[in-house]
């Protein structure tokens, strides 16, 4: 029998108000195994804590019930305070009165009787607790950023900064995301590619960072220190340790007519390609897609070109097996697709272009070279539409509901750019509301406004309809003039809604982190613990967490690596001791609980085993890696024979909590 | 009953969801020939102020078009408002502009089905 | 709130998974949102360590009802685990229902740790349901009922 | 059958590849056969028989015997390598010390059928695969081996063997006609009230003798859960309903997705409660939710219940499916 | 002996209930005949025997012995017993007539089980004669006449009469209280039934089995046979044969903790179970072949020893109908007798 103590926490009035929790303390004292039963006005305060502390010296206790809020808010803190009183951890069990109980409940009767049948099972459940250890499980010094943007190079960067190991697997052939396709960023105006390219030479220069570009994560197993990663190398028909990045074959390419991506389909690139010029790694990759040689084995003019003997038509897919001990996620974001707003003409007329286009359009390395020019005619847009929300703050259905946070900021800067080059262009921005919280972001604003002559209406776009004589016609109200407006524009500019890349889902499932229903990954708190994922080991950057603009998303890209680092620099991890046991004399070797546990932690031995008649049999029995096993009990059921238990939820635990609730 | 009360029974349309960004409008083919114009039937319901509305042409001259509710992105559905706000106007005055009774004379062999729904759609209560 | 002629009031037992339904469990709390305190919740590490031995322990023990809350299919804190007591639940309460016994009684619900409002709102409709059942006569041990 | 069994069998013993050999062993009345181990040529020519009267399935014997010294030869009817191929599916079974002979099965006749019909004192009987010829204390008769056949036989599942080193008479097929769900579709159809009468009725009978279990090739426990006082369900007797429901709940489900149906546990229940009724409520479950499955008819496939997809039905098909209320 | 006409047979049941509760074989649903309260409408069973055998009226399955109520700390034991009601148990076979002898002897030698007297004291065991014995049955190897059960008193049925002749002073009783439906008779028609049921017992199939064997040999010789390794062998060890056995008494006694209080339970063991008689230390019997071998050591050899010669077991033949694997105490028998 347990000599238990139980604490009946106040929470000021949060429990207090509603519980009696004298009554609670009193009605503890006959249950059996208890010894001491008291209430206490902060039992997390540090006198809470040392009255708990003093108790367990002074009454012997062996088992700890408080009766507080939720375990998941202060089980730990009771944990502590037992354990420096000398008695293992474990041996304490927390009954939440306030969360599952004063706060729900506002009859008194009510809630203190339930008050008492919870701590009456915690009591059931103390009873039968066990001194556990927690194990200790290596960490192996290596972190992978899974997403090779502006937000995976800057942890990279970090994470290498404090000498660990970092890989980072990238889908594109070069590493950079989206940034690299922005002309100027907010609200200094800087050249993207300028701050960008730096950083992107000095990942490829850096002895700490790996850089798998043209790779996908194939599978992820494991735990937090002992991840195994399987990354799939895709075959870029080029041996890039022989390729100069020279490109004369992306000259001598027959095929020419491929869309060009980095240009978001508005002009060409060949076969064998180099997406533009700063790319890391500055090797060329071959399209199979579009490739002839590789289609139907007629070309072979890039291996005849190339001096370094870099083409290698043979090449295959490569799987490589690595070993981490944290994941960062940052896989980024995409433009949502436009097709449900047909009302915006964005599939009818080639002037109605997205924001990221239109970046593509007004920079130098574009198609355009720089020159702000019509897709449909190449000719000088003279009135330019910038429509601001497009899928945007969206319940119909047909966008997100989300406000994609950087689209005021964005279209501002190019209202501002284009009347900065071509004055005699006239800008109008249709806004629901303009959104500037950052630092220096409203002023920016006002700039474009006061200093550029932007016009900034305040409404929507209706509709827009593209003329015969290539205008576009753009209906719109004015919702402060209380009128309808007709522009007669040459080009319309879409703020469309960004959201989370297609193959964050595939990876979310794979590093069992979750997300919300947007698919952006959900944070472990979203105020305190903003760059963890609820799943140990797992963290997150950039975009896929949310929308953001780049200061902020380098900021929580620093702020991720400084959590890697954190736990990088540990040599060993405590484990959960609340893990599964195979009692072996019971086990039947029949291998339905390794089939169910996620994390192979179960291995099978022939172990020799003295039968009640002194004779030797030899069986078959499941054991449990413990530094492996993460505690979820799936085996504990899958097992016919109850050999196998879990520590701190046992059988016997969970069926003395049914017992003490129903009694 | 509470004017504003009926109109959003009648419509059964929550108002509040409205995000003021005035799609609406902006999408209106009627706009120029309405006094009051669907972003502002959906603000003067949603303040209470019904009376300018009831009394104003702007309830005929919208043509149902549901242009406004087809784009609008918080699923406002300004149409019904205006829909609705007829409706009270015609229940105010007790009487149809199109009675069923009337029917059968003004019935031409060439009148489209659809014209008779639609008229009583547009007249009746 | 439902109370019949003799004023009965159901047991509940609902098992929690500690990741999601737990913490929506604990939301609802946060946000002081009302369900009968009939429920009373134990904490499970997830929804596949839930055994059937439970379930009719809680019967047995004088339960009317057992409710069984785990992560969104999906969203398993352990990749798989409310998959297979997805399978078994299934099993399990499709025999209660073979044998005759009130397929009400028992229920399985996906709750997010988000979901706050979802699990009050759950744990009051399933009250109300096992409420109007009456006490569960049929998976009963009237030992464990009655004090002597 | 008798003839080409009983030469394999010596055949076997005498060049060596096996010591000895599992069996059925005649009784005193035809019907009553034991399973037996024979280790010499004597042994199995005085008493080894293989008939329509050959019920009991050999293969659980097999954990015990698979672990003992040398080879052992088994004889299994198709049903039987069912459950031979789970056990050997749950490590349970040594294979390579096990030599099977695949044997063929008409249909074995049920002594407690024919006593039913009302024919008593039976003192022998004689089967010539059509017809079953009942001696008894009081006259003879003759009953159609149709009407003979027990409900394990009655409705049998596959005349195909699945596991056999090698294989006595032509091989048979796989039945497919569901015909073995009747009985659970009508219950199912019934509503909730009768189905628990009906439940109650059978399994108030229960006199926990553990003959179902202890016949049963899933429930090869070292240790059961209602025998092990740690398990928190330990049961020696019944004390009420609830008891009774529990055992029989909860043996269910520790094989569901393992039973083979077999149909040992209704055969030995001395109360004759037809608890393969309840296994088939798995396997028909397991069926329609989860895809067609028949455990034990290879070594690979992933146990139903330790296996999902990310689309299984939810619990909730219970209340939509149900029976009538 | 009386008598009363078989069209009577209701009203005399309803009589007997009206003074106390009275079981007997009844058919079930399934067939199968089993002791039930009767009630009106109840008809008499005509199979030969129930599937279970009556030893449960004075030696329940399971008997809640007594109570414990915990209240905070205190526990305080609760005798609950309530068996002091009277009843008839009617239409024994002579087979479970004969058990109830012997397990007298065993839970009324001192200590005296007070459970099993009190239980005996209020019942009356009135038999029935077989008319129709079947293969199984071999009570005659026991010394006991089927035509002519023992009981507190007998019954005959023939084609038209019930034939009722009292044993006991509790059978004269029992008598009395149903005297008004009787006519006192001679005993011609019940004599001829004896002799046809006795030319079918001298024919059956067992009615020579020889138990020399168990008396002539010595207890260790007995017990040290190689011959329990093969009889063993097969035993799935279930406790079938236990359960229907009309004289195995071994039992368990089992605490259930309810919430409230305990309720200590006495429940039918068997000695075929691995767990039977299970020690602190141990099991005292490891194989199945020591279980097995002593149920039927039990049976033939250890309780002779201790009560004048007579055997553990009454022939009623349930075991070797129940058997799921078809060994049984006749087999054993013959094995050993084979040797002579």
């Amino acid at each position: 029998m347990q000599r238990i103590g139980v604490f009946v926490c106040h929470c000021g009035t949060n429990i207090a108000a509603t519980v009696d929790v004298k009554a609670v303390a009193e009605a503890m004292k006959n249950e059996p195994g208890v010894v001491f039963s008291v209430d206490y006005q902060y039992m997390c305060s540090e006198a809470g804590q040392n009255l708990i502390q003093d108790t367990i010296k002074e009454q012997k206790l062996t088992g700890v019930v408080v009766c507080s809020c939720s375990p998941r808010m202060h089980e730990a803190t009771f944990r502590k305070a037992a354990a420096k009183a000398g008695i293992n951890s474990y041996m304490v069990e927390i009954a939440n009165i306030r969360e599952q109980c004063s706060w729900i409940h506002k009859d008194i009767m009510t809630a203190t009787e339930k008050a008492i049948i919870l701590a009456r099972t915690a009591v059931a459940k103390v009873q039968l607790n066990a001194p556990l250890t927690p194990g200790e499980s290596p960490v192996t010094k290596r972190a992978l950023v899974i997403g090779g943007g502006i937000a995976g190079i800057q942890t990279a960067l970090d994470i290498a900064e404090a000498g660990f190991d970092v890989d980072i697997v990238e889908k594109q052939p070069t590493i950079g995301g989206k940034m690299t396709q922005i002309d100027k960023t907010f609200p200094t105006l800087d050249c993207a590619a300028c701050i960008l390219t730096p950083k992107m030479v000095d990942c490829a220069q850096n002895e700490k960072i790996h850089i798998y570009a043209y790779s996908e994560v194939e599978s992820v197993s494991g735990f937090v220190g002992n991840f195994t990663v399987k990354i799939k190398k895709k075959a870029r028909y080029v041996d890039t340790t022989k390729c100069t990045g020279c490109g004369i074959c992306t000259e001598k390419c027959p095929k020419k007519s491929v869309p060009n991506e980095f240009n978001l389909g508005m002009d060409n690139r060949r076969a064998i390609y180099i997406p533009f010029a700063q790319a890391v790694p500055k090797v060329a990759t071959i399209d199979a897609d579009n490739c002839n040689m590789l289609k139907n084995g007629k070309c072979g003019v890039c291996a005849k070109v190339c001096t370094a003997g870099a083409i290698d038509y043979k090449q295959q897919d490569e799987i490589i097996e690595e070993q981490y001990g944290a994941i960062v996620a940052a896989t980024g974001y995409n433009p949502i697709s436009l097709e449900k707003y047909d009302e915006f003409a964005y599939s009818q007329s080639k002037d109605v272009v997205t924001s990221l286009e239109f970046e593509r359009l007004t920079n130098a390395a574009g198609p355009t070279s720089g020159q702000l020019l019509r897709p449909s005619d190449g000719k000088h847009p003279h009135t330019i539409v910038f429509v601001q929300c497009v899928g945007s703050r969206d319940t119909s259905g047909c966008g997100k509901e989300y406000c994609s946070k950087i689209c005021c900021m964005y279209t501002a800067k190019h209202a501002m750019l284009t009347r900065e080059k071509y004055p005699d262009t006239d800008v109008y921005v249709f806004y629901i509301d303009v959104r500037t919280p950052g630092k220096l972001f409203d002023e920016f604003y006002r700039r474009a406004v006061e200093q550029y002559g932007v016009h900034y209406i305040k409404g929507m776009v209706g509709k827009v309809a593209p003329r015969a004589d290539g205008k576009l016609l753009v209906q719109a109200s004015d919702l402060i003039a209380n009128e309808q407006l007709h522009i007669e524009a040459d080009m319309v500019v879409l703020a469309a809604a960004i959201e989370p890349d297609k193959s964050a889902r595939s990876i979310a499932t794979m590093l069992t982190a979750s997300m919300d229903t947007n698919d952006f990954f959900t944070e472990a708190h979203p105020k305190l613990r903003p760059v963890e994922s609820p799943t140990a080991g797992v963290f997150l950057s950039g975009v896929c967490q949310g929308p953001k603009d780049i200061p902020e998303t380098v900021s929580q890209a620093s702020a991720a690596a400084a959590k890697v680092i954190g736990l990088l620099s540990k040599d060993k991890l405590t484990c959960n001791p609340c893990v599964a046991h195979s009692d072996e004399l019971m086990c039947n070797g029949c291998s339905a609980c390794e089939k169910v546990c996620p994390y192979g932690a179960i291995t099978y031995s022939d172990k020799e085993f003295r039968q009640p008649d002194r004779t030797v049999a030899i069986r078959r029995v499941a054991s449990v890696n413990e530094a492996v096993c993460q505690g979820c009990g799936a085996c504990t059921v899958a097992c016919p024979s109850g050999a196998m238990d879990l520590k701190g939820f046992s059988n016997k635990q969970i069926m003395a909590e049914v017992d003490a609730i129903c009694k | 009953m509470d004017k504003r009360e009926e109109v959003l029974r009648i419509s059964g349309v929550n108002v509040r969801k409205c995000m003021r960004c005035g799609k609406c409008s902006g999408t209106c083919p009627s706009y120029d020939e309405m006094e009051f114009h669907p972003h502002q039937f959906v603000y003067m319901v949603e303040t209470g102020n019904i009376e300018p509305l009831m009394n104003s042409e702007s309830l005929y001259k919208c043509l149902s078009c549901f242009a406004c509710v087809e784009r609008c992105p918080r699923g406002v559905e300004p149409a019904k408002v205006v829909e609705a706000v007829r409706l009270a106007a015609i229940r105010q005055k007790g009487n149809n502009h199109l009675k069923a009774s009337a029917v059968p004379e003004l019935l031409d062999e060439d009148t489209p089905q659809q014209l008779l729904v639609s008229a009583f759609r547009k007249y009746s209560k | 709130m439902q109370v019949n002629e003799n004023n009965f009031r159901p047991k509940i037992v609902a098992f929690c998974c500690n990741w999601c339904s737990y913490a929506g469990a604990d939301l609802a709390g946060t946000n002081r949102l009302n369900y009968p305190a009939d429920v009373k919740i134990i904490r499970v590490p997830c929804s596949c360590r839930v055994n059937p031995m439970f379930i009719l322990r809680a019967f047995q023990r004088g339960a009317d009802g057992v409710i069984m809350c785990g992560c969104h299919p999906g969203d398993c804190h352990y990749t798989s685990g409310n998959y297979f007591a997805r399978r078994r639940m299934t099993l399990l309460f499709s025999m209660l229902d073979y044998m005759g016994i009130e397929r009400e009684r028992t229920r399985v619900e996906w709750v997010s740790a988000a979901e706050g409002a979802k699990f009050a709102a759950t744990m009051n409709e399933f009250v109300e349901t096992v409420t109007a059942l009456g006490e569960n006569k049929r998976l009963e041990d009237l030992r464990c009922k009655s004090k002597q | 059958m008798q003839e080409q069994t009983v030469k394999r069998a010596l055949e076997l013993l005498a060049d060596g590849t096996v010591n000895r050999v599992l069996g059925w062993k005649t009784g005193e009345f035809a019907y009553d056969t034991t399973p037996a181990v024979f280790t010499s040529a004597e042994e199995v020519e005085k008493s080894f028989i293989y008939n329509d009267f050959c019920g009991p399935n050999l293969s659980k014997y097999l954990i015990k015997e698979s672990r003992k010294e040398g080879k052992i030869l088994v004889f299994l009817k198709p049903c039987d390598t069912y459950s031979f191929n789970q056990l050997c599916k749950e490590h349970r079974l040594i294979r390579e010390n096990i030599y099977v002979i695949g044997v063929p099965c008409t249909g074995k006749v049920s002594a407690e059928k024919i006593k039913s019909s009302g024919i008593k004192g039976i003192t022998g009987m004689e089967s010539d695969g059509e017809n079953v010829t009942v001696h008894t204390l009081y006259g003879d008769s003759t009953v159609k081996k149709s009407d003979a056949m027990g409900a394990k036989c009655s409705t049998c599942k596959s005349k195909k063997h699945v596991a056999f080193d090698e294989l006595i008479g032509e091989d048979g097929e796989v039945n497919n006609d569901n015909a073995r769900f009747e009985m659970v579709e009508k219950l199912e159809a019934m509503s909730a009230d009768e189905r628990y009468e009906f439940w109650r009725g059978e399994l108030s009978k229960c006199i926990r003798c553990n003959a179902c279990r202890n016949v049963c090739p899933a429930c090869s426990c070292e240790n059961c859960v209602f025998d092990n006082p740690e398990s928190g369900i330990q049961q020696r007797a019944a004390v009420n309903s609830f008891e009774e429901n529990m055992f029989h709940l909860i043996r269910a489900f520790h094989v569901a997705g393992r039973c083979t149906d077999c149909g040992e546990c209704s055969r030995v229940c001395p109360q004759n409660i037809p608890l393969h009724l309840l296994n088939r409520k798995y396997i028909k479950d397991i069926n329609e939710f989860y895809g067609d499955y028949q455990a034990g008819a290879d070594l690979d496939t992933r146990p139903p219940l330790n296996a999902y997809t990310f689309d299984d039905c939810e619990p909730s098909i219970v209340y939509k499916k149900g029976g009538n209320e | 002996m009386f008598r009363l006409p078989v069209s009577k047979m209701d009203e005399f049941f309803g009589a007997i209930a009206a003074a106390q509760t009275l079981y007997l074989p009844a058919d079930g649903k399934d067939g199968k005949a089993s002791y039930v309260k009767w009630e009106s409408g109840i008809a008499l069973s005509k199979a030969l025997n129930t599937v279970r055998s009556a030893k449960d009226f004075f030696f329940p399955q399971t008997t809640n012995l007594c109570d414990f109520n915990v209240n905070g700390k205190n526990i305080e034991i609760i005798d609950n017993r309530t068996e002091s009601e009277d009843f008839v148990v009617f239409g024994v076979r002579a087979c479970d007539a004969r058990s109830f002898t012997i397990l007298d002897k065993v839970f009324l030698a001192e200590p005296v089980d007070s459970y099993y007297a009190t239980r005996r004291e209020h019942g009356t065991v009135i038999t029935m004669a077989c008319t129709a014995p079947e293969e199984n049955c071999f009570c005659n190897v026991f010394g006991i006449d089927a035509a002519n059960p023992e009981g507190d008193a007998a019954c005959w049925l023939t084609e038209n009469y019930l034939y009722i002749n009292p044993i006991t002073e509790k059978g004269r009783k029992f008598i009395e209280t149903v005297k008004g439906l009787l006519e006192e008779c001679d005993s011609a028609e019940v004599d001829a039934q004896k002799a046809a049921t006795k030319e079918i017992l001298d024919r059956l199939p067992f009615a020579n089995v020889n138990t020399d064997y168990f008396r002539k040999n010595t207890l260790l010789d007995i017990f040290n046979s190689d011959k329990w390794a093969k009889l063993s062998e097969s035993c799935l060890a279930c406790g079938t044969c236990t359960f229907v056995c009309p004289t195995c008494q071994c039992y368990d006694i089992k605490d259930y903790d309810t919430g409230h209080g305990v309720k200590r339970y006495r429940t039918w063991d068997s000695c075929m179970y691995s767990d039977f008689t299970k020690m602190a230390a141990a099991n005292s019997r490891t194989t199945q072949l020591q279980r097995f071998r002593q149920r039927f050591m039990h049976k033939l050899v250890y309780f002779p020893d201790n009560n004048e010669g007579e055997f553990g077991c009454v022939g009623c033949g349930r075991c070797l109908s129940r058997c799921p694997i078809s060994m049984n105490i006749i087999k054993v028998i013959k094995n050993f007798g084979e040797e002579e």
